[in-house]
């Protein structure tokens, strides 16, 4: 076996990195053979964007070495180097807003024209890059106007056009809809059959199964195994993440509404805005509603609305009797709506603030008398939501910038439940969440069920959509299909592309 | 010795002494600052080193509490502002520390004397000098910065002088702030709104001078004096370069402020004021008078020579002492 | 192939031990500072016997005060991430216009000769009343901040020589003064407001929702008005408040100086970002605490006084004074290893 | 349930007809300017015969022309996502040394009487070192470059007052003030110096991979490093670059002005942020472009010009020209439909 090993493609050895107090990789190691589609996987915090980092140049490992091909990395200021040895898209957006899109995609890399940049050349191959991957953008409208998924597709497209014979993807399914994660599959495979070598990180351990040859897995910032995929079956591969034995039980779903006279709670009748028309739903004290469309369908405009966040041309929401007050967020979560937004960058969190107050931010008005916020309080408090959801931290005084992907995601959901609401707003509430924390962060979904309280989950992720009691289908603004619990994933997958028929 | 009595009490004229200075970045005061150690050591005076309150009022204040903390028996000031002093002056008051002003009189408050040269004449000379010579039509005050009392008192005068002395002169103003760039900016452009401008007057030749030369220059205005088309210019501090731009018959006079003379009477009178000596009106030994302003404080008033072509090479004028 | 596995070992204990460290480690980032501060008054109680007395000390103190002010109300602005250079013409027209009003018109005022009471309102609601203009035309008509509020210096203090014609206003009632005349405990009242205002900032910005709601905005206007704080209504209070503690800085350096001279504060604003940001307030927004804001004011008022004591030739003490500020910078850099962009 | 179903219709055509609109929309912001400039210049000629006489019309770029280059130097930097206050005193501090090399010790020079062409150099030389030092620190060290720059202004404001003890320089050769009283076609020098300059920039930032980094790094530096950009070493290339920039503008002002005092580009940066940020170019970086900046220069000039030729009264002048400025902003805010922040 030693004899035969070719070289490495990529080799990272004893990776160390700390940031402060935190060691966010303490034993890192992977080794990428050429031509193998690479899986890395591990919990939240677990370090795999760390070790990303380092493989990519971004960062320096405060110890250990890195080498491609059997030579050492390049310096780390040695820009062209990396960019010839390594492409990827990385977990958080790395877009420059205020360029278009056509420059995005070919940032630094521009075709020259006489020593110029060449415009047209510039946006025809753009046009035709955007082309290939579907993604219906102008590619001189700004990146700023783009929204999460055109984003997510415009890095991936250019992580795949850089003609680099690695390429590293860091989560790049967890805010695409079903069918873009195809096209970027088929995408894959085809390169992988050119030679093309990749490291593939996912939350979502089918997509694991479905494109990968071979999976590391890291624990607590430490390498655990290396093993064909075929060799470690799903258990195994959550009990190696995991570090205890534990039943997926990815694929429990809800059953029917528990009380299906329970009293209505949400009650929306004929609401229209741009990107919908004349919806009508009900969501009952106790159910759970999903809400499945694609990107462009305006589910998550939908629930902004719902939110307060956006006004509505026509028609009422009622909670509990009550309308909510559109374009009012003070207004709805004195009314009961806790909220999820769908991006965490964007809506969803600040940054430099810690996680106490990041989880306490809805509900500043309620941890002292006279507007004070007492700090045991809000310790308390953020010390039982990190409990419940489960949330890597070093605790409540850390800054949120510091945490993984996923767990600042589950201080957005932390957020959302802070204010016990009456309604809870979910928009694609597991991203970046791995599948340990997606069930404990589920399971907290069921609790405030079991409460009385009305869950509408809006997502196209199938795993929280099993969950839900029906679901709702949203097509080009109008729900278009309704399917209790118990559908098959075709069907709803069919639905919420339009292809169904009835 | 000048006109004192010599009195009782007193710090009996020993002891260090502080000397504040307005702003560093104009010649003139420059210059003081480069008079100060000279006239203390002929005067027999323990100066400290002179302190930049930087054009603020507010840091002129600190400066004086900060001089005074340091255990200064006697202070020098230039107050950037003749109202905004009293707080400092106060201060060396509940101290027992003299003070003596210097270039600008306080509104109140207690000094031992001002030692000056009237701003108000500076104007008035300036408007006499181009009365005479111009005559009639538009002429040009380029401005001092409107907040400070020195730029204030000259416009006003100059203002005041020509409505009643010279109605047939129409004065344009430039309001510069004591920039050179503004002052070059602002007569470009009203040389080419009013080609006919007959006279110019600088409040300051250490800032003006030379952005109104290139100007004139590179509009092809500059003519020599007693020749067609030459426009008058009356400038004011008494700078080496403008003796210079006289001699060359580019400016026709200066109002010579003297630095010298304010170094040396400002250490002069706080000394003896530290001696315990006081002062009355009436004239002194060098060339000058003191007057009681009506606030009771007392004023030496310095001479001001009007230098023009004729007494430009005066060896008591300052400007021809220094390099 | 390797199917190699790591032995079993525990997971690295990352979470207690390091939680008490982390925490210091961020406490003292706010203080940053504090070294550079130590150094610079033990330097001085070398330089100069007359330093380290009380009577040096106090006099600091009350030639800071009104700057402290200004820093303060800028510290909030900032935090909620926005700019307001007009502040400094704030500390100079608000005064002013109260001294007109209660001035007869033969000492330059306008003749009103209000009541003093009214006039000392006049004043913190001129500063309101700039406050809430910059306010509206930054919040509501969504204009730049730094923008808008450099026209408004530049307004505001034409509009102020063009008011007192370019005169010093003095003779004001003693009202006017008694910030920086009177004192308790021998330490000038202007001291003690500062001092107060200064708490009770702190206090609210970590202990109340308005204060935890400044820092949410500066961090993520978005995210803020997701988690249902009322951005514009918060932004437009943080404007006015700016514009009354800016006049408050006002009536103290009118107190200080004894008149009101027609550039009162010109120039300030430099003085007062470079207390705001070398006390680590974040120009970014979002970021900065008021002990550090105190710490930038302390320590500017400290080194100026030094140098005044120091004899440093006239010539030389300001690239002297900016090359201590860089130090301090530097030195603040070091001792808590943190990037400050 | 519903089978009532939207034909399959692509979603939004945003392509072919939007495009040209959105591209006419994303020009006519660079130059939201523009109304203001024009009503200016259309008011100044009813006020005024004299003010749209070629004449007065190169007296106002003359004038401008110093401006512009800091104006210029300041937007690169500005782009690039930094700050850089410094710039103003490189305005004084490098043409006063490049004077003090060449001029005898008789006149407060050095003594050292360089060659004209060498003295020169060194102008350039020290705009650049200025640069160089403001980007190491920055770029290396980490510091914030707001304050870091900021110290810096201070320290060679004193720097020039100490070297020149104060002194204004006069009697340079005449290489020095060649480029103000110069001209080609009846326009200065500097002029063309400073409009080849701002084309120059112009071109690259829009059509250089260079420009394009700038803009790159501006607006989100961890992409642009991600995306194979030497970020740190195109920061510190456009540090150094502002500062030669600013140096050459200072010759210009030199010239200009005919001698060097010692408060030369004292207070300029004011009038240097609010030309470049009503340009249009942003203060959070990556926004921002040069005919822009130009604009925002060029509507300063004329304003100044036509405010000093209609005579209005001294005392309000300022007053009047930060309120046509907040005018200004306004209609620019109104005719792009725009926010600024
Ligand atoms: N800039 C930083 N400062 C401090 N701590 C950090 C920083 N970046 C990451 N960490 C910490 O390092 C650890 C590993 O983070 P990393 O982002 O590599 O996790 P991950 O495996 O990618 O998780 P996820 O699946 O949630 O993306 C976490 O505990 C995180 O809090
Ligand atoms: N900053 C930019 N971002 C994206 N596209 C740009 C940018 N600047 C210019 N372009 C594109 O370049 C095209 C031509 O612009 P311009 O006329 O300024 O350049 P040019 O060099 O003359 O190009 P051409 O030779 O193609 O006409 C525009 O239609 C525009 O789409
Ligand atoms: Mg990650
Ligand atoms: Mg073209």
């Amino acid at each position: 076996m030693n004899t035969a090993a070719p070289t490495p493609l990529a080799e990272a050895r004893d990776v160390v990195k700390r940031y402060g107090p935190t060691t966010a990789l303490a034993d890192g190691r992977i080794t990428v053979l050429p031509g193998e589609s690479h899986a890395l996987v591990g919990r939240n915090g677990a370090g795999k964007s760390t070790l990303v980092s380092v493989l990519t140049g971004l960062q320096a490992p405060d110890a250990g070495t890195v080498r491609f091909d059997g030579a050492p990395a390049p310096a780390l200021a040695d820009r062209d180097g990396w960019r010839r040895t390594v492409a990827c898209v990385y977990q958080r957006p790395m877009v420059v807003p205020g360029l278009s899109v056509a420059e995005n995609l070919f940032l630094d890399r521009q075709p020259l024209r006489r020593g110029l940049i060449g415009w047209r050349r510039l946006r025809a191959e753009a046009t035709a890059l955007l082309d290939t991957w579907d993604v219906r953008v102008d590619p001189e409208a700004r990146a700023s106007e783009l929204s999460v998924e055109e984003c997510q597709l415009v890095q991936i497209a250019r992580a795949l056009s850089l003609g680099a014979r690695f390429i590293v993807l860091d989560e790049p399914t967890a805010r695409l809809d079903s069918r873009e994660i195809e096209r970027l599959f088929t995408r894959m495979r085809a390169l992988q059959e050119s030679g093309v070598t990749f490291l593939f990180i996912s939350h979502h351990l089918q997509e694991v199964y479905e494109v990968c040859t071979t999976v590391t897995v890291l624990r607590d910032a430490r390498w655990v195994v290396t093993a064909p995929v075929a060799d470690l079956p799903r258990a195994a591969l959550v009990e190696a993440m995991a570090g205890e034995g534990a039943g997926t039980g990815a694929h429990r779903s809800a059953g029917g509404p528990r009380d299906p006279a329970a009293p209505v709670l949400l009650d929306v009748r004929g609401l229209t805005a741009r990107p919908y028309r004349d919806v009508r739903l009900t969501v009952r004290a106790g159910e759970v509603v999903g809400l499945a469309g694609s990107s462009a369908s305006g589910k998550a405009e939908l629930a902004e609305t719902l939110a307060g966040l956006r006004t509505p041309l026509a028609g009422t929401a009622e909670l509990a009797g009550e309308r909510l007050p559109f374009g009012d967020v003070r207004g709805c979560l004195a009314a009961g709506v806790g909220f999820v937004p769908r991006d965490r960058h964007d809506q969803g969190l600040v940054p430099g603030m810690t996680v106490g107050d990041n989880a306490t931010l809805t509900v500043l008005g309620a941890l002292g008398r006279f507007g004070l916020v007492r700090a045991d309080r809000r310790r308390a408090l953020t010390g039982d939501l990190v409990r419940r959801l489960d949330i890597r931290t070093e605790g409540p005084d850390q800054p949120v910038r510091e945490l993984s992907g996923g767990n600042a995601q589950k201080v957005v959901m932390a957020r959302a439940l802070a204010s016990a609401p009456r309604l809870l707003v979910l928009v694609d509430p597991t991203a970046g969440v791995d599948v340990k924390s997606k069930e404990s962060l589920l399971a907290r979904v069921e609790d405030a069920r079991r409460d009385g309280t009305a869950v509408l989950v809006v997502s196209d992720e199938l795993d929280d959509l099993r969950r839900c009691d029906r679901v709702l289908v949203l097509f080009h603004g109008r729900v278009v299909a309704e399917h209790p619990a118990g559908w098959r994933d075709h069907e709803l997958i069919a639905a919420v592309e339009g292809v169904d028929h009835g | 010795g000048s006109t004192a009595d010599t009195g009782a009490g007193g710090t009996g004229g020993t002891g260090k002494v502080g000397v504040i200075l307005p702003l560093l970045t104009s010649p003139f005061w420059q210059s003081y600052n480069d008079y100060v150690p000279r006239m203390a050591k002929s005067e027999g005076v323990d100066a400290l080193r002179t302190v930049n309150s930087g054009s603020d009022p507010a840091q002129q204040i600190t400066d004086i509490g900060n001089q005074l903390n340091q255990g200064v028996r006697g202070l020098v000031v230039a107050p950037l502002d003749s109202a905004a002093i009293e707080a400092g002056l106060k201060q060396a008051a509940r101290k027992g520390v003299p003070v003596v002003a210097v270039d600008v009189a306080p509104d109140r408050g207690e000094v031992a004397m001002v030692v000056r040269a009237d701003n108000a004449a500076y104007g008035e000379k300036a408007c006499a000098y181009l009365g005479e010579h111009v005559g009639s039509g538009e002429v040009v005050q380029i401005m001092g910065d409107l907040a400070s009392v020195n730029g204030r008192d000259r416009s006003e005068a100059f203002r005041a002088c020509v409505k009643k002395d010279f109605p047939e002169l129409k004065v344009l103003e430039i309001p510069a702030k004591w920039e050179s760039d503004t002052a070059a900016a602002k007569l470009d452009t009203l040389l080419n709104a009013h080609p006919g401008i007959k006279g110019i007057y600088l409040q300051a030749g250490g800032v003006y001078l030379a952005p109104t030369l290139q100007t004139l220059k590179s509009k092809g205005l500059l003519k020599k004096a007693g020749t067609a088309g030459h426009i008058a210019i009356v400038s004011n501090d008494g700078i080496p370069q403008e003796f210079d731009a006289i001699r060359r018959g580019e400016v026709d006079a200066t109002v010579s402020q003297p630095a010298d003379a304010y170094a040396r009477y400002g250490l002069h009178y706080v000394k003896a004021a530290m001696e315990g000596r006081t002062f009355r009106p009436g004239p002194t030994d060098h060339h000058s008078t003191i007057v009681r302003l009506p606030g009771g404080i007392l004023e030496d008033q310095l001479p001001a020579p009007l230098v023009t072509r004729d007494n430009v090479d005066d060896p008591a004028l300052w400007g021809n002492t220094v390099g | 192939m390797a199917d190699t596995r790591a032995p079993a070992q525990p997971p690295a204990t990352r979470r207690a031990p390091g939680q008490a460290r982390a925490l210091l480690i961020r406490r003292a980032r706010e203080l940053a500072l504090l070294p550079a501060l130590l150094a610079v008054l033990v330097i001085g109680g070398f330089v100069n016997d007359a330093f380290l007395t009380e009577r040096n000390l106090v006099s600091v103190l009350g030639s800071s005060a009104a700057l402290a002010m200004v820093v303060l109300a800028e510290s909030l602005v900032l935090i909620t991430g926005k700019f307001d250079l007009s502040l400094e013409s704030v500390v100079g027209i608000a005064p002013a216009l109260g001294a007109l009003l209660v001035l007869p018109a033969a000492k330059a005022g306008f003749g009103t000769e209000l009541p003093t009471a009214l006039a000392l309102s006049a004043v913190l609601l001129v500063g309101a009343a700039v406050g809430l203009l910059n306010g509206l035309l930054v919040v509501k008509l969504r204009l730049n901040a730094f923008i808008v509020t450099l026209a408004m210096l530049i307004v505001l203090r034409g509009v102020l020589v063009g008011a007192t014609r370019g005169k010093t206003l003095f003779d004001m009632p003693d009202a006017f003064f008694a910030m920086a005349t009177g004192t308790v405990l021998r330490v000038p009242v202007s001291v003690w407001v500062a001092a107060a205002a200064f708490a009770l900032a702190g206090l609210t910005l970590r202990h109340h929702r308005v204060g935890r709601a400044l820092y949410a905005i500066g961090g993520n206007p978005e995210a803020a008005r997701a988690a249902g704080i009322r951005v514009d209504r918060v932004m437009l209070g943080v404007f006015v408040t700016a514009g009354v503690l800016a006049a408050v800085g006002g009536i103290m350096r009118t107190g200080y100086v004894g008149a009101i001279n027609a550039n009162q504060g010109q120039n300030m604003i430099f003085t007062v970002f470079a207390a705001a940001v070398i006390g680590g307030i974040s120009l970014d927004g979002g970021r900065g605490t008021m002990s550090g804001a105190l710490t930038g004011v302390l320590l500017l008022g400290t080194v100026d006084n030094l140098l005044t004591q120091a004899q440093v030739q006239a010539y030389w003490i300001q690239a002297i004074y900016g090359g201590i500020i860089l130090l301090a910078l530097m030195l603040a850099r070091l001792t808590t290893g943190r990037a400050q962009d």
